[in-house]
């Protein structure tokens, strides 16, 4: 087999691609295990605090503060930089280009450039609208996709509210988004949108269950909800096979099937492609979002990218070992699993058709309903013959 | 309505000892993100729309310059007329474009969008989109190919880099010969 | 398998109906067909499609324009395969002058109607792809279907609206390297067929999306003039390529595809077969190529004699017909053009009702409209 | 069947049907004209009052058996008589073999039976005939404008059609 000659374009490429690589794990190696040291220098700033007799409640108030304003600017860079790479992922697996022109080398100012035109548009209420629900859905499916990164692990110790009952709040919390789509179907007074919403009610309401009985086994396993014991019972590799880290995808019959039934009913949940029946481009005209324009169309557009880079950081924690892994620091480790399964919902939605709404019911409730069941059995005898 | 900041911006800027610059480097910023993300909406008539289709195909890639075709009018802020405007589908092209956020463009594509082309005689066919909407741009050809209607759109963003926040952009005259 | 609605007996549950409209605008009509949809929940109890949003009048225009000038109208017909309307009305006009284009301009015609066909089914294939949600086909399709607009650019000068055919013969003879370029075409249209049935045909979300939906009976296809792939569909083998053959299809062998049971999957499946039986017949008629002049003797000024003819051929879309009376004038008295897109979308209100609302979209792209065609 | 044994068939059924003879060349035409020329099809003139049950023999009879309705449309003559033809294009599936029916029917207010309960393809086609040409078809169960705009006043097609300018032309 002769080796294809690159021509000078992917010679570029593959020479820039390996430069960005080599940076990221240069800056990696660097930074090291910079949340842990974080920490430890916000021990001796309370010490410090704790002496000059400045009261604890305003410490807290500012470690607050702080994390929150980097978890929101960690994850509008993080959203921006997604909708970008869909677009470019999109376009290179059809053939084409994608954005080239914004901002230089392959377009990568993009999002800005869409991000500030959104801002300035005219914001329309349409005329027979609800006002108050057509404004107040985009905040209702906003907010809740900000408020599930309090209990995501990026790393070891890199984690704002370690919460005894993580996996539950995440998905409690999540559920509330779906009311939003549902404000928006129903306040923008259109008919597509309002058909859009209801079948978003439907869609995620039957998804939320086999999603969370698929990630029982993982807690009986793991004997607990705390998304960081999750991850270090994960980190230890497994005892007869000593290169293999005992991951929850690597366990024989049970790992397979939950990652499975997890990560498509994560697709359905976040309403893309095998599942966007919600806002079905060919269908729905644009489904719940038809009336909304400019910055509140941003909001619907950020919360959807901002839930599926949760869906897939929660993958990567409960089932690839969040934060585990040799040489690179831990939230490098989770930032590469948690893009790598972003990738595969980017690949979803390029390839896979859409399904039609009564088959997608039947296909909930009628096959992955069941196996998460038969998973959980198969599970408990596993746990009892151990 | 009320004014938003940016309507007052000019008043206050331009009474500033540096207000000029304000306005300018404002300008050039809401410019440039105007211009390099133009979403036009999915809205084809006849056969030039084929060839608007063939621009956001693999080879002729539309989506180089930022541009996604946007199925309702509320999130487009362009509007392609492409094809012939037949006097029953006036009605509701005048209202898509009603539909549309504020800063909005016309591309009138092809010579039967422009002024009636080959069916300049015909009695059921309007004769050029621009006596019902006000357009921007006017693209010569039958159908044009989709270098003409990218180079259009070229035309277009150099148009929107000459706006300005401080001036109220003026609507180009509707052609009323009767 | 159309889902009844059941209605909860007795129950007090008042539920009335939602009329939506699939209207002018909408990302999957196809151009600017209206359906105004009676629905019940997801469910349609009655459609009525609606058309003329692109009426332009042609067969009025028709009486002031000369035999020659209609060419430039006839190619907004079907925009999508411009190359058959002007095959259409190129015999129509020669019936009347009972002339006979010489051998190699019927073996051209035949070349450019068949890669023209393979082009519209193209632009079917990536629409069809986005009606049901895939978005790639369609970039895959339109990627070879600018091939083909290449060996048109180069023949004709044109990528939509050629003028190639023109009456008695073609306009000018092939390029000198053009024979081989289509030869390349064709073998790299050959091995992307695998690459489509990987990426649609075989995919069950497709299949369970089309398989069963839309299905028109027989009798329903006849009753409803139903012509070309959406007979085919339903297991009739009518194709006018066999069965009056004209400019020289009796020469070509290829196969006609049947489908079994009409519904969306069989007419899909139908045009995808049909674009490799095209493939072969353009094969065909470029190794059988014989030399000679491209043109009938034709006079400056056409003023074909009294009398009136139907002309008909198969494109892309089914049987498309030119009916003309002449009265010896160099303008046509009258021109009727049986448009097979207008035929086939009557049947479109009897076949939806029962449907949801995503198979609203599947059905009436499996039918192929183009609304060209539809409203001339 | 060749046209003269078709015609002879349909005559025993029904008398009062008159088979349209091919036109001949006209003595004075100029030379480069050459002969008239109409295709070597049977084309049957039948009063509209009988068309109704012409048409359901020539769709039930197995002999005919014309189940396939290709066109239906309609042209205006002023020239020899003012009269309208409304001409039906029928097929045979089964025996492949057409046949043309014209109809003629005075240009004012004329009206023609549907043939809409036996080809279901003629519902849009006939629609399309009224709104061209202002022929109106009874029993036809929704005889709307198909092409036009519901509030346009005027049949188009019509030779004697003055088109007003509105404010959408020049």
């Amino acid at each position: 087999m002769i080796l294809p000659v690159w021509t000078i374009g992917q010679k570029r490429a593959a020479g820039v691609l390996s430069g960005v690589i080599a940076a990221a794990v240069g800056i990696a190696l660097a930074v090291g295990e910079l949340p842990v040291r974080i920490a430890q220098i916000w021990e001796s700033v309370l010490g410090l605090a704790a002496k000059k007799a400045v009261p604890a409640i305003v410490m807290d108030i500012a470690s607050m503060v702080i994390q929150c304003s980097v978890i929101i600017g960690f994850i509008s860079v993080a959203v921006m930089f997604m909708v970008w790479w869909e677009r470019k992922v999109s376009a290179h697996m059809q053939s084409r280009l994608g954005p080239m022109e914004t901002g230089g080398w392959h377009g990568w100012a993009q999002t800005i450039a869409d991000a500030i035109k959104l801002l300035l548009k005219e914001d329309i209420v349409p005329e027979h609208a609800s006002p108050w629900v057509h404004f107040l859905a985009p905040v209702v499916t906003f907010v809740p996709a900000f408020l599930c990164y309090a209990a995501l692990p990026f790393g070891d110790k890199t984690i704002s509210v370690d919460l005894d009952v993580g996996i539950l709040y995440i998905f409690a919390i999540s559920g509330i988004s779906v009311l939003g789509i549902i404000m928006a179907g129903w306040g923008g007074g259109n008919k597509y949108s309002m058909l859009g919403g209801l079948r978003a009610a439907a869609q995620s309401v039957s998804y939320e269950i086999p999603r969370v009985l698929s990630v029982v086994p993982i807690l009986m396993i793991a004997g607990s909800m705390k998304l960081t014991a999750i991850a270090a019972y994960q980190s230890e590799p497994v005892s007869w096979l000593p290169f293999l880290p005992k991951w929850f995808i690597f366990y024989p019959f049970i790992g397979q099937v939950s990652f499975l039934i997890f990560l498509i009913c994560s697709v359905a949940e976040t309403n893309r492609t095998p599942f966007d029946i919600a806002e079905a481009e060919s269908e729905l005209v644009a489904g719940f979002h038809t009336e909304y324009s400019g910055m509140k169309f941003s909001f619907f557009f950020l919360a959807e990218y901002a839930f599926v880079f949760l869906s897939s950081g929660m993958t990567a924690a409960l089932f690839l070992g969040g934060g585990s892994g040799p040489l690179l620091p831990s939230w490098f480790w989770f930032l590469i699993k948690t893009f790598a399964v972003v990738f595969l919902f980017l690949w979803f939605r390029w390839t896979f058709p859409r399904m039609r709404v009564d088959r997608l019911m039947e296909f909930c409730w009628k096959f992955l309903l069941p196996w998460s069941f038969v998973n959980i059995l198969v599970t408990g005898a596993w746990l009892i013959l151990r | 309505m009320e004014k938003s900041v940016l309507d007052r911006l000019p008043g206050i800027a331009l009474n500033m000892p540096g207000g000029k610059v304000i306005i300018s480097t404002a300008d050039y910023f809401i410019n440039w993100s105007r211009k390099s993300s133009i979403w036009p909406m999915t809205f084809g008539l006849a056969c030039c729309a084929i060839e608007m289709m063939g621009s956001y195909a693999s080879r002729f890639d539309f989506d180089r310059f930022g541009v996604i075709p946007r199925p309702t009018p509320r999130q487009s802020d362009l509007m392609i007329i492409a094809g012939t405007v037949v006097k029953k589908m006036a009605p509701m092209i005048e209202r898509l474009y009603h539909q549309m956020p504020e800063p909005r463009w016309v591309i009138s594509m092809g010579a039967c969008a422009n002024k009636g082309g080959p069916y300049y005689d015909s009695y059921s066919v309007c004769k050029g989109v621009d006596k019902i909407i006000p357009v921007d741009i006017y693209i010569p050809g039958c159908p044009p190919r989709p270098e003409a209607l990218q180079y259009g759109m070229m035309e277009l963003m150099k148009k929107i880099e000459k706006m300005s926040i401080a001036k109220k952009p003026e609507l180009p005259p509707l052609s009323r010969v009767r | 398998m159309t889902t009844e609605v059941i209605k909860i007996k007795g129950a007090d549950l008042q539920t009335e109906e939602m009329i939506l409209n699939l209207g002018p605008q909408h990302p999957s009509t196809h151009g600017v067909l209206r359906v105004i949809l009676k629905l019940d929940g997801e469910v349609i109890i009655a459609a009525e499609p609606e058309v003329g949003y692109l009426h332009r009048g042609t067969e009025k225009l028709a009486e002031n324009r000369t035999y020659p000038q209609m060419l430039v109208i006839s190619d907004r017909w079907d925009y999508l395969s411009a190359m058959s309307n002007n095959l259409v009305w190129c015999l129509a006009v020669e019936k009347l002058l009972q002339i006979k284009p010489p051998e190699k301009a019927d073996h051209l015609r035949v070349i450019m109607v068949e890669l023209n066909r393979i082009a519209s089914h193209l632009v079917f294939f990536g629409t069809y792809g986005i009606d049901i949600g895939a978005y790639t086909p369609f970039l895959h399709a339109f990627r070879e279907r600018e091939k083909i607009l290449d060996l048109f650019e180069e023949v004709s000068g044109a990528r939509m609206t050629y003028n190639y055919i023109r009456i008695g013969g073609v306009m000018a003879d092939l390029p000198a390297d053009w024979v081989g370029k289509c030869r390349s075409f064709l073998e790299w249209m050959k091995d992307r067929f695998p690459e489509y049935d990987t990426l649609l045909t075989g995919n069950p979300i497709f299949q369970d999306r089309t398989k069963g939906i839309g299905v028109l009976s027989q009798a329903q296809a006849i009753t409803y003039g139903v012509t070309g792939p959406n007979l085919r569909g339903s297991g009739i083998n009518f194709d006018l390529r066999k069965d009056e053959p004209y400019c020289s299809y009796e020469k070509f062998k290829f196969d006609v595809p049947t489908g079994a049971n009409g519904d969306c999957w069989d007419r899909y499946w139908v045009r995808i077969q049909e674009m490799k039986e095209s493939v072969k017949i353009v094969e065909q008629a470029l190794d059988g190529l014989p030399a000679g002049e491209t043109n009938a003797k034709v006079p400056r000024i056409l003023r074909p004699p009294m009398g009136e003819t139907y002309a008909q051929i198969e494109a892309p879309r089914g049987s498309l017909g030119i009916y003309t009376i002449s009265d010896a004038n160099d303008k046509p008295y009258r021109v009727h053009v049986r448009a097979p897109s207008f035929i086939n979308l009557t049947m479109l209100q009897e076949i939806l009702v029962g449907q949801k609302v995503s198979d609203v979209v599947a059905t009436l792209g499996s039918i192929d409209i183009v609304l060209g065609e539809v409203d001339r | 069947m060749t046209p003269a044994s078709l015609f002879s068939t349909i005559r025993t059924h029904i008398s009062d049907i008159r088979e349209i003879p091919a036109p001949e060349a006209v003595a004075g035409a100029p030379a480069h004209e050459g002969k008239p020329y109409r295709d070597p099809l049977l084309f049957v003139d039948c009063p509209a009052s009988k068309w109704l049950d012409l048409a359901r023999f020539l769709k039930e009879d197995p002999q005919l058996d014309f189940d396939f309705l290709l066109m239906v449309t309609a042209a205006d003559y002023l020239a020899p008589a003012p009269k309208m033809d409304v001409i039906y294009l029928l097929f045979s599936m089964k025996h492949r073999h057409k046949m043309f029916v014209k109809l003629s029917v005075p240009r004012e207010g004329a009206s023609v039976p549907s043939v809409m309960g036996l080809w279901k393809t003629a519902d849009w086609q006939e629609r399309e005939v009224y709104d061209m040409y202002g022929i109106r078809f009874d029993g036809h169960l929704n005889l709307k404008r198909i092409l036009m705009w519901d509030g346009f006043t005027g049949w188009p097609m019509r030779k004697d059609y003055v088109h007003i300018p509105d404010r959408y032309d020049d």
